[in-house]
């Protein structure tokens, strides 16, 4: 029962790694507050977007066994 | 033909024009984004651009398959750089063709502004003064 | 470099759009006008377009440099074809650098209409029906 | 004591000629009138723009002395 977590740009950089693999989580929230604390991200979760096996999802999606999970930092393409 | 892709190298937007041709359309708007030497004040020595490859592609069809519904267009591309980046080289490159002038404009611009503001591509800046940062606007 | 010139023969816009480039501008817009293939519900075998020369290009030049004047851009250009064109080919080409991408939008899109509107040019359409017509728009 | 005249489009193909030398007119609006009855130019002169030496020049401008006059019809380059 695992998820993996990509980093991008500054999670990246903070995390220190580009994913990992951890146990399901009970939320996408409670997620991101974890990794936030382990990692020291500078970034709320309300300035984030959140991802799941490449498409946007709510925040409300429920985490599924397997997915891959990634928080979407402000984009600055272009 | 792909309607938006990431590209790693440098590239040549003519052939892309090229397949947004057709006799029927009269106009044909373009945006290009190059590298500026100053951010904010600071002098850029160069970037890097990283994204969320399959997020990035999947949103970019997106958002051309919406411009095609929302504007009266024949077709749209979008081409955007991945890695790295010096000053006065081409970052992101958007083409419509469309009978008329009015929604090629309109719709160049939308799907500039959309790319920026949707798709999950980072800009790292490294500056002269030995600093550098993610871009993450508010 | 020339900032409008009318030429009588096919032209490639890449060494145009090369010199309008600087290491601080960020953003360049451009605008390529086509040969459509229908006008008003007619098939359009090819056209001509004929110019009064010295006052178009004295015209055209003003319109840039209004142009610079109005909008926060940093270069600006257009090229106009005389003489006869194929459905397909590019009748007028647009391009405009600035810092930002909404001035250069703004001022592309200007500088078309007002060349569509002052610049002593005219078309000449050739139907496939046998007809031909000059247009003198209302 | 005359002016050259230049014709260009749907007027150029009425005249028949794409300039003609003329008396030195009155005033522009009497000269394109009686151009007009003279070659069936179907245009008014309200849609039309008059030019003088290469430049714009308003309607009431005096004809000068050689000058080369330019009667401009409704453009439709783009």
């Amino acid at each position: 029962m695992s998820v993996t977590v990509l980093y991008f740009a500054s999670l990246r950089d903070a995390a220190g790694v580009a994913s990992e693999t951890l146990p399901l989580p009970a939320s996408l929230p409670a997620l991101y507050e974890n990794l936030r604390e382990k990692h020291g991200f500078s970034l709320p979760a309300q300035r984030l977007r959140v991802a799941m096996d490449g498409e946007f999802v709510d925040w409300n999606a429920a985490p599924r066994e397997g997915a891959e999970i990634a928080f979407i930092p402000p984009v600055s393409g272009g | 033909m792909t309607r938006f892709a990431l590209s790693d190298a440098a590239f040549d937007p003519a052939p892309l024009r090229r397949r947004l041709q057709s006799p029927q359309a009269g106009a044909f708007a373009s945006f290009e984004g190059w590298v500026r030497d100053h951010h904010a004040g600071r002098a850029v020595l160069g970037l890097r651009y990283e994204a969320y490859a399959a997020l990035a592609e999947a949103e970019g069809l997106r958002i051309i398959a919406e411009a095609t519904r929302r504007f009266d267009i024949a077709d749209a591309a979008c081409v955007h750089r991945v890695g790295g980046l010096a000053p006065g080289e081409m970052a992101v490159w958007v083409g419509v063709s469309a009978a008329h002038r009015g929604p090629a404009f309109d719709a160049c611009r939308w799907i500039l502004d959309e790319v920026k503001s949707r798709v999950p591509i980072w800009k790292h800046e490294r500056y002269a003064d030995g600093s550098s940062d993610w871009l993450h606007p508010e």
